[in-house]
């Protein structure tokens, strides 16, 4: 007879919920008419998401100790809980963001994957040993793999999908390979098995850790492993870009927290300075590269690889403020993230054309709403006050300083000053370069049909934004109490 | 006394914020006569002042008197006080007696400006500012007066700023002012550091505890103020472009009063001139330059305003002389004199420059002391009084001046005698040559077309009333030295030793034999002149030394060169090699750069799915090689 | 004896392994690129079966080598397997690049091997027969690695769904625009 | 276990594992890139089944089966993709790929 | 509460206008209400307060991320009461001019208008060094719209580089906030202690010289003064740059006595340097808002001066010439601005004679220049000669370069009324250029009241602002040698 363990459904909740949610959507792609099936898979999706990001709370709530489930392969703690609740978030904005794509064909399967892929992202972040780790990975990336290339009709997209599959795989392999060395140096798989067993010289032990850091990296997309990342925000569904430059990051820096300070706390010399390189890398190449970009959701793929970096600062910090640092800057960083790009899709949608800096002109008068909301998650992204970017920066710095990383503290503050650049180009083209004429005429049918959900994910995204800097400190205690979980040394 | 005081000096105040709160709500004449009874009113406080001032014991005949705390730092503070004593009150007598006359003359003069309202205003607040200036009560309070009137000055000679000329001088006086401003307020800016007050008091007190450097810097500071403001060598260029302005302005402000603040500034704060003796030495002879270059000058202009002009810088030279050898009271009454007969002078030029619908150059005049009887009768007080012919006012107060240089005694003193002796000789030459080209000879084709058919325009002057003041001035400029002659009585100097003692008293026999030589030398120069001009020749035939005080030696030329010129090259170039370039450019270049080094970036994004791979495999190894090598 | 037949086909296992490797890499048609990737797979499995794994090899062979690949054929079959010069595309100096770079990741990850090899990796652990048993691994995924397994059918599910998709004609009406994001 | 010890297994795991990138680095086909991570995945299982093998325990076993079902996972995928793209019409090659870029 | 209420009033009339959807006329109407009130305010708030009392006063405070130490703190002491006045007073008038020059998209202008206000507002109040930051990274926002959207037409650039260069300096002053912060275990200015920590000292006096701007960083002043429309530029220079005071007096001064005595001569230097190169650069500028521009630049440092005098004559005098310079500024931008309205141009080339018939325009331009030139009796004289009074101890080198600064003052001012009223009548000068209308004079004339009422009594800021036991003392007693 086997001894089959005991299972904490309770934390497994968020995930199960969302998978179930994936499966009503894959079920109604099936069984519910075509005219209904947009409204059944959406809501399901949305419900799942939501009651997903419930559950996590209620999770994060009755977790004040950490544990360790099933031979390590899960935690349950609140590092993970809040970065649920994060995602889940992102995942119901996500979908208010899709409901009004003009998508005919495999709604069903549309929503059943994002839930899918949230559902991995949800595990992903609760992974307890290499394997659970790997899987989860694995999970979201496929389902990931599949929404960036679901406008088949649309070379971009499949571009994009079979540039993010093999460019992902190959990542993936770097990591399970990485993964496999780890293991055989210690010949454990859990994380907190591995810190006990390891010698801290060991050739294979550092190989490992050195492929499973690049292989994070790559999800994080940190540069130098970022280089798919604007190929792929470009050509993927808008809120399928939304959803994974919000989540995908999240869960992967959330991920490389727990790995690097709970596994590898030996070798951090030799990780933290990784990291900064990579921190330093990533906000030089991003910020430049997004300079030059014309079209604005390869910008902002661009800004989202220079925000890697500044979340890298964080975990190179290696404090618990870093901890606390990352996981309330996911937050702004999210709801911006989201936000922008479902501005984005609100113009994509009016004119049927990609959106180029060009086409935003006269956009913020045109549509004071959207404009005003993009406004704000332009300023948050350049870490502007009176947005939740620039306590997160501040944090960021904040926790940097106190490691000693003092000149990565300057390198951030230089990074963003260029940044500037870009971010306020979007509201230079919005505002100040009043209607174009070029940009009416390709308008799409006249005036736009009003796309409630739209408007909610954006105005919600912006309460975020803007709130998470007013209660900044609620939000910063709660980032803390995530952040006890990791053993700092 | 000090509500007299006040009075004094607030009447003129309110009468220039009244005019220019008022704007175009009054009629034109009643401006006109508000401002003169302004400063009337200004006399009367002045004149109580006087009186009450006399009634008291003469060492008790200074009072301080504090409204509130004007500026305030720390432990320093500067009030808005007066101080009345002998001194400011001649000077409030002056200021607001002869400007009262010239406010008075201008009713007249300016009748039918387009804007004389402005002009009344910006008189009334000249009066108040030039009031300020003599009634302050500390250092500072005398910059705030030094710093209104130059302000009014550039108003005024600026008022027609239509005129290019007009407006160029008065940019020129201001700045030329605002140097000596300049300098001041550092000797200030010393003397707060060294003893932390600007109290007349409190710093004279201190400054015999300081450094020789010190002291020489403090009163070199002053001097230059002064030098400034006076028209005095090396800072004079902007008086006789200054005669741009309407003339009672230059009767008022560029021979009466303003200009002779400088002298004042040396009496008032003669304890640190007199603990710098070689500063005070070379206003002296910065005073005896100004004279004899002043002079020089003045014997070929055309101009009948800039003849006086430069006699006015001339005179003013010899009370800088006055000043320097310690003969203040001397100094105090030469100006007080020169205010009567230069105002008259101005003032008789003014008619005559309004009957000849504002010519200027003498050598289209002539003939007209039979047309303009009794501007001819005014003029020629003037012009001997200025020259020093007794009984006349000029001649009681300079001849003890010459006569301290020599009790001076030492090389410095004969020097600046036999300077002061020349400078005689050409006052009796500019002087008379003014007079005679105006008045005397053959009336020119101009003269008999504006006087000859209107003869009765005189008297439209008159009613006008330009006559009055003009006549109580020549009156005052005929007897107005009385009040001081040598050997005989000195009410005067008794009167302003307490504030200032003289450090030179010439013997008696020293002044009647400087009288005896003066007024030979002026009698010379009225021969020499006379003889010259109506035989129609030039005082300078030389054609060299002609040009060369045509030029007025080059100084404008030379300051352009040296100054001007090179500030504003400067500043072309700061901006075309520094700020476009560098400071502008560079941020450009950073852009540039940026923008380079982005789409650099971008290129190595080709798109291609391999290379993408690549770098990873390439960053794989480089990370596994480091963490190997390090571990 | 034993241990010499145990070498002689470890190597050939190895070298089959490694030379197939090789051919999926450098042959131009990818149809002959699959049939090298089942000799890849195939020899693995002979080399997992050496390590005493059992069942990885049985299920290498039924499912990588057995289903998986049949499927690679299918779709090879199905578009016309076009040839593919392994060299072209790419400037010489990519080229160059991209073969350094996988010498230096062997090099990196073959000098960590060595640094290690004196040490614990000689130290082979001795085990019962049972070791790699389906039974063993069975029980392993029924206990310590219950989450794993479970989430490997979502993994796979997921893809099928995704397979199904992406592979299937999209559905479109007459005169309909073409999808917009 | 007798035969080769553990080394020689992770250095055929780690040359297939460079052969499979190099694949992935240097081939245009995306058939043949699937195939060259697939080498890559394998040289994984290779060193898992190894370390497996060393420690005794079955874990990597677990690990290296689980990493076979991903694998179809991502073959399912791809496969599913490359379909998609061929039935667009476009050229099965990774560098024509190259709309996104800059 | 009353510091409060300064700063939040406008930021909320202004989330009103954007929200509520008004008529333009309301909008601008209520906006300069919004900002009347706020004088209203700042008048109660100066009845209330004790000068006698060198304690924070007006206070208001609320934690707000405790585990750093970082609070919502707000307050006045005397001399930052000032400032604040000097910004209600600056921005009604500028609100009202725009009312005037009729703005476009007005709802969106008067908002930013206001959260313009109540942000500087902020920036003046704030007692901690986080809020600090973020008023004076707050006040970028608007202005960079109200830069961008209604400024001339090399407003792109001029924003872009106005809002890159100063985010640059501010963000290096983050990383000293960070730095400092995190060391100290609190952001609170109150409780912070000193620092001897040159980089950090350096992080925050590049982020004010960019602010001020001082020489050499001046390199936005041009393009963001006389790109900007008149009644921004007046704010912008009137009041923003005097952020940069605030910094130095409430920040660096006290914080960092030894870095302060470190710099000191470099950073009087600069000011100087900037001072003279300024008012020189002033003297040559083609148009009436270059000469402004510059002229500010070398005002500015002058009061940079007065600061690093770090004594009661330099301190009082920096404020009581900040809010001088504020104001007279502000008013002559606004002076251009009306002339623009009238003639379509500032450039001294296509300007001239206006005083002729426009007797009003001629008294206003010509008090607001002498004023500028800061003729002795004037309260930005009896700034200036505090700061050089000042800054004497030091050296007597930097009161020569100040006092030069005054002839140049002489120079430019002087060359700016003529231009724009003097000599002949330019081409643009048409009869259609009418004298200031009422409701001009009501903007800027009471701007120059102030001044002339200052003139008359400067002790009224010189000796309220810093009462007894004042920070620069304690600075002075630090770096005494």
């Amino acid at each position: 007879m086997i001894d089959t363990p005991s299972v904490d459904w309770f934390a497994l909740s968020p995930v199960l919920a969302l998978l179930g949610a994936s499966a009503v959507c894959l079920l109604s792609a099936v069984l519910v008419p075509a005219l209904a099936r947009r409204t059944v898979a959406a809501v399901v999706a949305g419900a799942g998401f939501v009651t997903a990001g419930v559950l996590a709370c209620l999770v994060f709530d009755a977790s004040a100790d950490a544990e360790l489930q099933i031979a390590e392969s899960m935690t349950r703690d609140r590092l993970a809980a809040l970065a649920q609740v994060i995602l889940a978030g992102a995942g119901a904005l996500a979908v208010l963001v899709s409901w009004g794509s003009k998508r005919r064909s495999h709604v069903g399967e549309y929503y059943s994957l994002l839930a899918a892929a949230g559902a991995g992202m949800l595990f992903f972040v609760q992974a307890g040993n290499l394997m659970t780790l790997f899987l989860g990975l694995e999970w979201f990336s496929i389902a990931l793999y599949v929404l960036c290339a679901l406008d088949t009709e649309r070379e971009g997209s499949l571009e994009a999908g079979l540039k993010y599959l093999i460019v992902g795989s190959f990542g993936s392999g770097i990591l399970l390979f990485g993964a496999a060395l780890t293991y055989g140096a210690t010949g454990e798989l859990g994380f907190n098995q591995i810190r006990e067993a390891t010698g801290a010289s060991d050739p294979l032990f550092v190989t490992g850790l050195a492929m499973m850091l690049a292989g994070l990296a790559f999800k994080a997309s940190a540069a130098p492993f970022h280089m798919w990342t604007p190929d792929v925000y470009q050509g993927a569904p808008t809120p399928v870009t939304a959803f994974m430059a919000a989540a995908t990051k999240a869960a992967a820096l959330v991920v490389t927290l727990r790995l690097l300070t709970v596994a590898f706390p030996e070798q951090e010399a030799m990780w933290t300075a990784a990291v900064a390189v990579l921190a330093v890398a990533s906000l030089a190449i991003g910020n430049l590269a997004a300079l030059a970009q014309r079209d604005v959701k390869r910008m902002l793929a661009y800004s989202s690889v220079s925000h890697a970096g500044f979340m890298l600062i964080a975990i190179a910090a290696d404090n618990e403020l870093g901890a606390q640092a990352l996981l309330y800057y996911l937050i702004p960083y999210a709801a911006m993230s989201i936000g922008a790009f479902g501005v984005v899709a609100a113009r994509e949608r009016e004119l049927g054309v990609d959106v180029t800096l060009e086409r935003l002109e006269g956009f913020g008068w045109e549509r004071p709403f959207f404009g005003a909301a993009m406004w704000v998650f332009m300023l948050g992204f350049a870490g502007f006050p009176l947005t939740g970017g620039f306590l997160g920066k501040f944090y960021v710095f904040a926790a940097a300083f106190e490691s000693g990383w003092w000149w990565l503290v300057i390198v951030g503050a230089l990074a963003t000053a260029l940044s500037l650049y870009y971010y306020l180009g979007v509201v230079r083209a919005m505002y100040m370069r009043p209607g174009a004429a070029g940009a009416r005429a390709i308008v799409a049918g006249g005036s736009p049909p009003f796309d409630p959900a739209l408007a909610v994910a954006v105005g919600v995204s912006v309460a975020v934004t803007i709130g998470s800097f007013v209660f900044g400190g609620p939000l910063l205690d709660l980032a803390q109490e995530a952040a006890e979980v990791l053993p700092f040394s | 006394m000090i509500a007299g005081a006040w009075l004094c000096l607030l009447a003129p105040l309110v009468g220039a914020v009244a005019l220019t709160l008022l704007g175009t709500a009054v009629p034109r004449r009643l401006a006109a006569y508000l401002a003169t009874l302004s400063v009337f009113v200004g006399f009367g406080g002045a004149v109580v002042s006087f009186f009450s001032m006399w009634a008291r014991d003469p060492d008790d005949r200074s009072e301080l008197s504090t409204a509130y705390t004007w500026l305030a730092a720390g432990d320093f503070d500067v009030g808005v006080q007066i101080l009345v004593d002998p001194l400011s009150i001649v000077m409030m007598l002056v200021v607001s007696g002869v400007g009262g006359l010239i406010v008075a003359y201008s009713i007249g003069y300016m009748d039918g400006d387009d804007e004389e309202r402005r002009y009344f205003a910006y008189m009334a607040l000249f009066v108040f500012s030039m009031l300020l200036l003599v009634q302050g009560g500390n250092l500072l309070l005398l910059l705030v007066g030094w710093g209104l009137v130059g302000l009014a000055s550039y108003l005024l000679i600026g008022f027609w700023h239509e005129r290019p000329q007009a407006v160029a001088a008065a940019k020129k006086a201001f700045v030329m002012n605002a140097v000596g401003d300049a300098t001041m307020a550092l000797a200030f800016f010393v003397i707060i550091w060294q003893s932390g007050s600007l109290g007349f008091e409190e710093s004279f007190a201190a400054a015999d505890g300081w450094s020789t450097t010190t002291v020489n810097l403090v009163a070199l500071g002053l001097l230059g103020g002064a030098v400034a403001k006076s028209a005095q060598l090396p800072l004079h260029t902007w008086l006789p472009d200054a005669m741009e302005g309407p003339t009672p302005v230059s009767a008022l402000i560029h021979a009466a009063t303003m200009v002779t603040a400088g002298v004042y500034l040396i009496v008032r704060t003669h304890p640190i001139f007199e603990a710098a003796p070689d500063v005070q030495h070379l206003a002296a002879i910065l005073g005896a330059a100004t004279l004899i270059v002043a002079g020089l000058v003045a014997l070929v202009q055309t101009d009948v305003k800039r003849v006086i002009a430069y006699s006015t810088m001339s005179q003013i030279g010899y009370m800088f002389l006055a000043a320097g050898i310690g003969a203040y009271t001397f100094a105090i009454f030469h100006l007080m004199t020169h205010a009567f007969f230069k105002a008259l002078l101005f003032m008789a030029a003014g008619i005559v420059i309004h009957q000849l619908a504002g010519e200027q150059d003498m050598r289209r005049m002539g003939g007209l002391a039979k047309r303009m009887p009794k501007t001819h009768v005014a003029f020629l007080v003037g012009t001997l009084a200025l020259i020093g012919i007794p009984p006349l006012s000029g001649f009681w107060s300079k001849d003890p001046i010459i006569a301290s240089a020599l009790a001076t005694g030492g090389g410095l003193g004969w020097a600046l005698y036999v300077a002061a002796l020349v400078g005689a000789l050409l006052t009796g030459l500019y002087a008379f040559r003014a007079y005679w080209l105006v008045f005397r000879g053959e009336p020119s084709e101009l003269v008999r077309e504006h006087t000859g058919e209107h003869a009765h325009r005189e008297d439209r002057v008159v009613t006008l009333g330009l006559g009055v003041p003009v006549a109580i001035l020549t009156v005052l400029a005929a007897v107005g030295g009385l009040v001081e002659i040598p050997g005989v009585w000195d009410p005067f100097s008794v009167w302003l030793e307490v504030v200032a003692e003289p450090l030179v008293h010439p013997s008696t026999l020293q002044d009647y034999g400087t009288s005896a030589i003066a007024v030979a030398l002026g009698t010379l120069g009225i021969y020499v002149a006379r003889r010259t001009v109506s035989a129609g020749r030039e005082l300078v035939p030389w054609p060299d030394a002609h040009r060369t005080l045509e030029h007025k030696f080059w100084f404008d030329e030379l300051y352009d060169a040296l100054f001007y010129r090179p500030a504003a090259a400067l500043a072309v170039r700061l901006r075309t090699d520094v700020e476009t370039p560098l400071i502008e450019g560079g941020l450009t270049e950073v852009g540039q750069t940026t923008s380079e080094a982005a789409s650099a970036v971008a290129r190595v994004q080709t798109g291609l799915l391999r290379t993408y791979a690549l770098a990873i495999a390439a960053s794989v190894v480089v990370l596994v090689v480091v963490f190997v090598a390090v571990r | 004896m034993g241990e010499f037949l145990v070498w002689v086909i470890w190597i050939a296992a190895a070298i089959g392994c490694l030379g197939s490797g090789v051919a999926v890499v450098t042959l131009a048609n990818p149809f002959y690129s699959a049939l090298a990737l089942i000799g890849n797979l195939a020899s693995l499995a002979v080399l997992y079966l050496l390590a005493s794994a059992e069942f990885v090899a049985a299920a290498q062979v039924l499912v990588y080598a057995g289903a998986v690949m049949v499927m690679f054929l299918f779709v090879i079959a199905y578009l016309g397997g076009r040839a593919d010069a392994p060299w072209a595309g790419g400037t010489r100096l990519f080229q160059m690049a991209a073969v350094v770079a996988s010498a230096a990741l062997l090099a990196s990850v073959l000098v960590a091997i060595l640094l290690k090899a004196g040490g614990r990796l000689s130290d082979e652990a001795d085990v019962e027969r049972a070791f790699g048993s389906p039974a063993g691994i069975g029980e392993l995924f029924l206990t310590d690695h219950l989450l794993a397994f479970e989430i490997t059918s979502i993994v796979l599910l997921v893809a099928a769904v995704g397979g199904v998709v992406l592979g299937m004609r999209p559905e479109r009406r007459p005169g309909e625009p073409e999808a917009q994001p | 276990m007798s035969g080769p010890g553990v080394p020689w297994y992770l250095a055929v795991a780690g040359t297939l594992f460079a052969t499979g990138a190099c694949g992935v680095l240097l081939r245009r086909s995306p058939l043949i890139v699937l195939l060259s991570l697939e080498i890559m995945l394998n040289a994984s299982n290779l060193a898992l089944v190894s370390f497996s093998r060393l420690f005794g325990e079955m874990d990597g076993q677990v690990f290296a089966l689980a990493v076979m079902a991903v694998a179809a996972a991502e073959v399912c995928v791809g496969l599913g993709l490359i379909v998609a793209i061929a039935r667009r019409r476009l050229d099965l090659d990774v560098d024509r790929l190259s709309e996104l870029s800059g | 509460m009353l510091a409060t209420l300064l700063i939040f009033v406008p930021v909320a009339a202004a989330l009103v206008l954007w929200v509520v959807p008004v008529a333009r006329e309301v909008a601008g109407g209520l906006a300069l209400l919004v900002a009347l009130v706020e004088v209203g305010l700042w008048i109660v708030a100066l009845v209330q307060f004790d000068f006698a009392d060198d304690r924070l006063q007006l206070d208001a405070e609320q934690e707000w991320i405790g585990d750093l130490g970082i609070s919502y703190h707000v307050g006045f002491y005397g001399w930052s009461l000032w400032l604040a006045g000097l910004t209600a007073v600056v921005c009604a008038a500028a609100i009202g001019f725009a009312l005037w020059a009729g703005r476009d998209r007005a709802r969106a202008y008067y908002g930013l208008m206001l959260f313009l206000l109540g942000s500087i507002a902020g920036v003046f109040a704030s007692q901690d060094l986080l809020l600090f930051y973020v008023f004076f990274e707050a006040m970028l926002i608007p202005l960079y719209v109200l830069v961008g959207v209604w400024g001339g037409p090399g407003r792109v650039r001029a924003t872009v580089v106005l809002v890159i260069y100063t985010m640059a300096g501010s963000l290096l002053m983050l990383a000293s906030v960070v730095a400092f912060g995190v060391t100290e275990g609190t952001f609170s200015l109150a409780d912070a202690g000193t620092s001897e920590n040159d980089w950090i000292f350096l992080g925050f006096m590049v982020a004010f010289a960019i602010k001020a701007p001082i020489f050499p960083f001046h390199g936005w002043l041009r393009a963001a003064y006389t790109e900007s429309p008149p009644e921004v530029a007046a704010v912008l220079s009137g009041v923003v740059s005097k952020a940069a005071v605030f910094g130095l007096v409430a920040i660096v001064l006290p914080h960092f006595p030894e870095p302060v005595a470190d710099f000191r001569g470099l950073v009087l230097t600069l000011a100087a340097v900037g001072l003279a190169y300024g008012s020189l650069l002033a003297f040559r500028q083609p148009d009436v808002r270059s000469v402004v521009a510059y002229s500010s630049m070398g005002q500015m440092g002058l009061i940079t001066l007065g600061v690093f005098a770090v004594n009661d004559l330099g301190l009082d005098g920096a404020v009581l010439h900040s809010v001088t310079h504020g104001l007279i500024s502000a008013s002559l931008f606004l002076l251009a601005g009306m002339v623009i309205m009238r003639c379509g141009t500032d450039a001294f080339a296509e300007l001239g004679g206006m005083a002729k018939g426009r007797p009003l325009l001629a008294t206003v331009v010509m008090t607001a220049g002498i004023l500028a030139l800061a003729v002795p009796g004037s309260a930005n004289f009896a700034g200036e000669f505090l700061i050089l009074a000042g800054v004497f101890d030091h050296g007597w080198g930097y009161a020569v370069v100040g006092a030069t600064g005054i002839v140049l003052a002489a120079m430019y001012s002087l060359r700016l009324i003529s231009g724009i009223l003097h000599v002949r009548r330019g081409p643009r000068v048409t009869d259609e250029a009418r004298d200031l209308r009422p409701y001009e004079l009501a903007l800027v004339v009471p701007l120059l009241a102030c001044l002339l009422v200052l003139s008359a009594w400067p002790a009224a800021i010189s000796e309220h602002s810093f009462p007894d036991d004042q920070p620069e003392r304690a600075v002075a007693e630090a770096t005494a040698p």
